[in-house]
């Protein structure tokens, strides 16, 4: 394992080993279990699922702590559990039931979690980055010294958004990492056939942040790299940006016949993928046994298993509440002018 | 202004209130509600009418004193005195 | 009489384009995953390998910019048609679209036109939420300069294209996204273009018509059927052109049966069911024998959880229910 | 395209004579401009269109009598080319036949039994058949739609005949007045079981109060005692609902909204009650306003017919100078009608002590099919308690 990554150290004890192990494998068999529910009809919608860029979501989420806030995309199941959302309330939103931690409103592509400061998947491409521009912007106004973490794909880097984004962040200094997952498609678009510089962390660079690539098939090297960024930006250095290599083993969604790749590239790419070179790792330097991983799997069999239980045995939203939260009350005790 | 002035302004809130009246013969010393049919109503809107012609206001109490033409002449000219009108 | 053949909307949606590429050199598609991905609703498949890159080109996810950059190309000589994969995604491109396509003809003085085609995808009944499944055809049917068609049929799927290639005006295409699979019958051969001005009557009925378009289409035959059965005929009538309305056929129609029931899945607050109750007000106010019914989406973003999305939108049921209502039975 | 026709403005009204066309082929109308005028039994009444758009074609002439539903003129909406010019006696279009000028036709009314719902394609084509809409029974839901209309055709008793009106001459015409109050208080006195109920009522309070309130008013906002009676007598029907409505085919339906009919004489002898709508919600100014503009306009001889079918109960005032008392007849399908004699100066005795003060007769009538005199006996304690507090008004 490189991570030759200078004055930021990761304590890599057992414990931790384990628990990015664990992190990474539940995100796994999560989304293996939800794509075959999907198959049987009990998820509907678009299922975009992580599965391979685990490394991502479990290594950036160390670096943050629990007042930080999170933007990300509508493949954020990974995002979302890594974050700490309960595993039977994500699964029940998968199931579109009232236990879900959107109330069944949002699906897959729209998880939130107000506890965790977990501001949403956004099925808008690039919608995201403004967003998180404006939350920074209120914490710095206020003087909270949170981050806030951005995902999004590379397929962003091509939308304005994106661009307008970079700019006010660093025009404001804003408390803002950055994370940008780059897989390599925009859905079916190779990189280098949607953007003229295919390294965006050069985007980035332009607009004066301070950027990096990461090895994002390597949880250690992410994780490294996210607590470097983020105690820079806690610091009060200004937004940071990475560009994490990536990449997703399975289709855009469950329906796409992927003729825009070959299957020997994912075969390739699956080789290095990074529970498989984390379990190497681990192993070969005796962090952790097989017996770990093989306890790992179990535990995180049987949460799942339990986590279908529950959304099986939920209940749905009343039709009646069709129209609840469409509009907010207004706030208790706040001025209104005569 | 003569009196002859003050008389076309008060045929004329008389006519705009009853326009069939003006083929009609006046008596200038009758209540208008006498020689024509002309109730309460068909007064005031002649009071107001007048007030509008001339800038005069006619208290409610003074209504009795222009419910002839004669009587209506004569209240415009005490009211003009009073008020210091010339024909400015 | 030529054959007929079967065929799917998105077979017909496909053989459109491929028409339109192969009479006229000028016409080329544009947009996000078209090419390679063969367009996120498999439109486009197989056209890459038939007409290359140059005609047939990939964009980056940035929507206005490849509408506006389709709109410069349109007056500057070329017929490019744009797809933009929903029109929930097509905010992005609405300034370019509201802002310069449908504007530039008059604030040119009519120096500069933008024959340009945008098609999108619209419409809920997939399960897809809040940014994926809105119907929102009618803000664009509210800007004048726009042409804004709904093909609801297979035959109009294959026939409205070439038409909107020929209007020297911008043209916005709604595929409603759950009619895709559907099946239609069409001739073998022969000119299948279609035009774009009318409205038609897809059910000739005499006890109340059903005024509708796109998706809501069979929804509202499925209704007719039903309520065939009690004996109430609906006359059902396909808008097909969202803008400009055409009046004309929907009065025809209501001063015959004195009823309507306008059907759409955007929402019912300043819709275009608001606009074309307003009309039949306007205009056919004393042939009215009822009260003008709506059947339109509940208020409020549509929702993931598919019991919700059904009860937020448009169904036969609910169409069966506000005929009978406008009947008084 | 639509067509203007001669509207049915009451029971009784077959025929109306064109005395102007207050605007030209060509002019732009606007839905509730009053375009043209018509002589009718009762006066000179001037009539709205219900549709905006370009008058165009106008087929009778001024001074044509025409009856009911005799297409006047056509207005051209939207975009649609001019009509060619036709002659006047060029025949109805097909689709929507006119009704024949025949010697004898039909009577109709575009009343609405009160509380019934009719619908605008049902209400045209009650009119094309000539039929009474008061006759017209409305479904279980209280809506008169087309199917109601149709049934009511199959069933002749819907319809009435009378006899065609006298020659008509421009202006208004007394004797014509005549005989329609003629009908109609025939028709009443013979119908309705009428019974009168009054109270004199002590009117010093709100004499009082009104000479106070027109001193600090300026000249055009004074009010007239009339406005005061008439916002209490709305008032006071309201709370005797039994008083107010509409009583057709044997059924009362009391109506919600008090529309006052206001009855008003027109010099030269004949009396017209056209209503001030919702008389019970307004403010005494707005009442004076209206009341105002009614007297000016009856006098005119320019009424609006929404103004002539209205009213729910009916106010009569005879006025100063005149008698004691009025014992009023009721205006069908009304059910009620309140009558106020002159104000006199009366000896008063109350708590013991004689006085004397102004005071005033008022007199219900009543229909005895529908309510008694003790629904009248209430209101007319309702109204007297009403004019102690003149200030509430």
């Amino acid at each position: 394992m490189s991570h030759s990554a200078g004055e930021t150290k990761v304590r890599l004890t057992r414990e931790h080993a384990r628990e990015l192990m664990r992190q990474m494998i539940l995100i796994r068999r999560f989304e293996e279990k939800c794509a075959e529910l999907y198959t049987q009809e009990k998820i509907r919608g678009f299922l975009h699922l992580y599965s391979g860029e685990e490394a991502n979501a479990v290594g950036v989420m160390q670096a943050l702590t629990a007042d930080d806030a999170v933007v990300t995309t509508y493949r954020e199941h990974g995002h979302a559990l890594a974050r700490g959302l309960p595993i039977n309330a994500v699964m029940a939103e998968m199931y579109g039931k009232v236990t879900g931690c959107s109330r069944g409103h949002g699906g897959s592509m729209h998880l939130f979690g107000a506890a965790q400061r977990f501001y949403g998947g956004n099925a808008i491409v690039g919608g995201g980055l403004p967003l998180a521009v404006g939350l920074a912007l209120a914490d710095k106004l206020l003087g909270r010294p949170h981050v806030t973490c951005c995902f999004f794909g590379d397929g962003a880097a091509a939308e304005g958004e994106f661009h307008e984004s970079m700019n006010l962040a660093a025009l404001w200094r804003l408390p803002i990492v950055f994370v940008c997952e780059n897989n390599l498609y925009g859905m079916g678009t190779a990189l280098d056939r949607a953007e003229s510089v295919t390294d965006i962390r050069r985007h980035a660079e332009s607009y004066g942040m301070h950027a990096e690539t990461v090895d994002g098939m390597n949880v250690v090297d992410v994780e490294v790299a996210a607590r470097r960024a983020a105690e820079a930006v806690r610091a009060g250095e200004g937004p940071r940006f990475m560009e994490n290599h990536t990449y997703r083993f399975r289709a855009h969604s469950m329906f796409d016949p992927e003729l825009y790749r070959s299957k020997a590239e994912v075969e390739e790419w699956k080789k290095h993928g990074p529970i498989v070179r984390f379990t190497e790792w681990t192993l070969d330097n005796n962090t952790l046994h097989r017996d770990d991983i093989a306890a790992i799997e179990a535990e995180v069999t049987q949460l799942i298993d339990e986590a279908v239980a529950f959304a099986e045995q939920s209940p749905w939203e009343p039709v009646t509440d069709l129209l609840r939260d469409v509009y907010a009350p207004r706030e208790a005790g706040g001025a209104v002018a005569p | 202004m003569n009196d002859a002035d003050l008389e076309r302004q008060v045929r004329a809130a008389l006519y705009s209130v009853a326009p069939d009246l003006e083929s009609e013969p006046l008596d200038p010393d009758r209540r208008y509600r006498d020689q024509f049919e002309f109730d309460s109503m068909d007064f005031l809107h002649f009071a107001t009418e007048l007030h509008r012609l001339t800038g005069i206001d006619i208290p409610e109490s003074d209504y009795r004193r222009v419910e002839t033409l004669k009587g209506a002449v004569a209240y415009l000219k005490e009211k003009r005195i009073a008020k210091g009108g010339g024909d400015a | 009489m030529s054959a007929m053949r079967r065929i799917s909307y998105r077979e017909a949606v496909r053989e459109a384009l491929r028409e339109a590429l192969l009479r006229d050199e000028r016409v080329f598609l544009m947009g996000e995953d078209v090419g390679r991905y063969g367009g996120s609703y498999a439109c486009s498949m197989g056209l890459l390998a038939e007409f290359g890159e140059q005609r047939i080109r990939d964009t980056p996810l940035c929507e206005s910019g490849f509408v506006g950059a389709s709109i410069g190309a349109a007056m500057n000589g070329m017929r490019p048609i744009v797809e933009v994969m929903t029109v929930n995604f097509s905010m992005l491109a609405l300034d370019q679209i509201v802002n310069t396509a449908a504007a530039v003809r008059h604030m040119s003085g009519g120096q500069f036109s933008v024959p340009v085609v945008i098609r999108m995808a619209t419409g809920a009944g997939r399960q897809l939420a809040a940014q994926h499944s809105h119907s929102l055809e009618c803000w664009y049917a509210h800007v004048p300069g726009i042409r804004a068609v709904a093909p609801a049929t297979v035959a109009d799927a294959r026939g409205m294209l070439w038409t909107a290639l020929l209007d020297q005006n911008p043209v916005v295409v709604f595929e409603h996204a759950t009619l895709y699979n559907d099946e239609g019958d069409l001739p073998a051969e022969g000119d299948l273009a279609v035009d774009i001005e009318h409205a038609v009557v897809r059910r000739p009925g005499r006890d109340v018509t059903l005024i509708t378009y796109g998706g809501s289409l069979k929804k509202a035959l499925a209704a007719a059927d039903a309520l065939a059965a009690e004996g109430v005929e609906s006359e059902v009538i396909d808008l097909r052109v969202l803008r400009p309305l055409d009046t004309p056929t929907l009065l025809e129609s209501v001063r015959r049966t004195h009823r309507a029931v306008i059907i759409d899945e955007g929402w019912r607050s300043g819709s275009l069911s608001g606009e074309i109750a307003a009309q039949l007000a306007e205009q056919a106010f004393y042939d009215l024998d009822a009260p003008i019914a709506r059947v339109c989406s509940a208020e409020v973003p549509i929702p993931y959880a598919r019991h919700l999305e059904i009860a937020a939108t448009p169904q036969a049921e609910g169409i069966v229910a506000a005929v009978r209502s406008v009947l008084r039975r | 395209m639509s067509e203007f026709r001669m509207p049915s403005l009451g029971a009784d009204m077959d025929v109306g004579t064109l005395v102007e066309w207050m605007k030209h082929p060509g002019d732009h109308v606007t839905r509730g401009d009053a375009i043209a005028a018509v002589e009718t039994q009762k006066g000179v009444i001037e009539i709205e269109v219900f549709e905006t758009g370009i008058l165009d074609d106008i087929r009778v002439q001024v001074g044509q009598r025409v009856p009911v539903g005799t297409v006047l003129a056509v207005i051209r909406t939207g975009n649609e080319a001019p009509a060619a010019q036709t002659v006047a006696e060029k025949p109805a279009a097909a689709a929507r036949p006119t009704p024949p000028v025949a010697p004898v036709a039909a009577a109709v009314s575009s009343v609405t039994p009160a509380g019934a719902k009719i619908t605008p394609a049902a209400r045209r084509r009650a009119l094309e058949l000539h039929l009474d809409l008061l006759a017209l029974r409305a479904g279980a839901d209280g809506v008169i739609g087309l199917r109601e209309v149709e049934a009511s055709r199959a069933a002749p008793a819907a319809t009435a005949s009378r006899p065609p009106g006298a020659a008509a001459k421009p202006g208004i015409d007394m004797s014509e007045m005549r005989k329609a109050i003629a009908a109609a208080m025939a028709k009443s006195w013979r119908e309705i079981p009428h019974y009168f109920v009054s109270s004199t009522i002590d009117v010093e309070p709100m004499l009082a109060w009104l000479e106070r309130e027109n001193a600090r008013r300026s000249m055009p906002e004074r009010l007239h005692y009339a406005a005061l009676l008439i916002k209490a007598t709305a008032l006071a029907l309201k709370a005797v609902p039994v008083l107010n409505g509409h009583r057709v085919n044997d059924v009362f339906a009391p109506s919600s909204q008090v529309h006052l009919g206001i009855a008003i004489a027109m010099r030269g002898g004949g009396l017209i009650a056209p209503a001030i709508l919702d008389a019970d919600t307004l403010d005494l100014a707005d009442v004076m306003t209206h009341l105002d503009d009614l007297v000016v306009r009856v006098r005119g001889g320019r009424l609006r017919s929404s103004e002539m079918t209205a009213a729910t109960a009916t106010f009569s005032n005879l006025g100063e100078d005149t008698a004691d008392t009025l014992q009023p007849v009721i205006y069908p399908p009304q059910v009620a009608i309140v009558g106020c004699g002159r104000i006199v100066e009366r000896a008063w005795a109350e708590h013991a002590v004689l006085s004397t003060r102004r005071t005033m007769v008022v007199t219900v009538g009543g229909d005895h099919r529908v309510s008694d005199g003790r629904a009248a006996a209430r209101f007319l304690g309702h109204l007297n308690e009403l004019l102690q507090h003149p200030e509430r008004l």
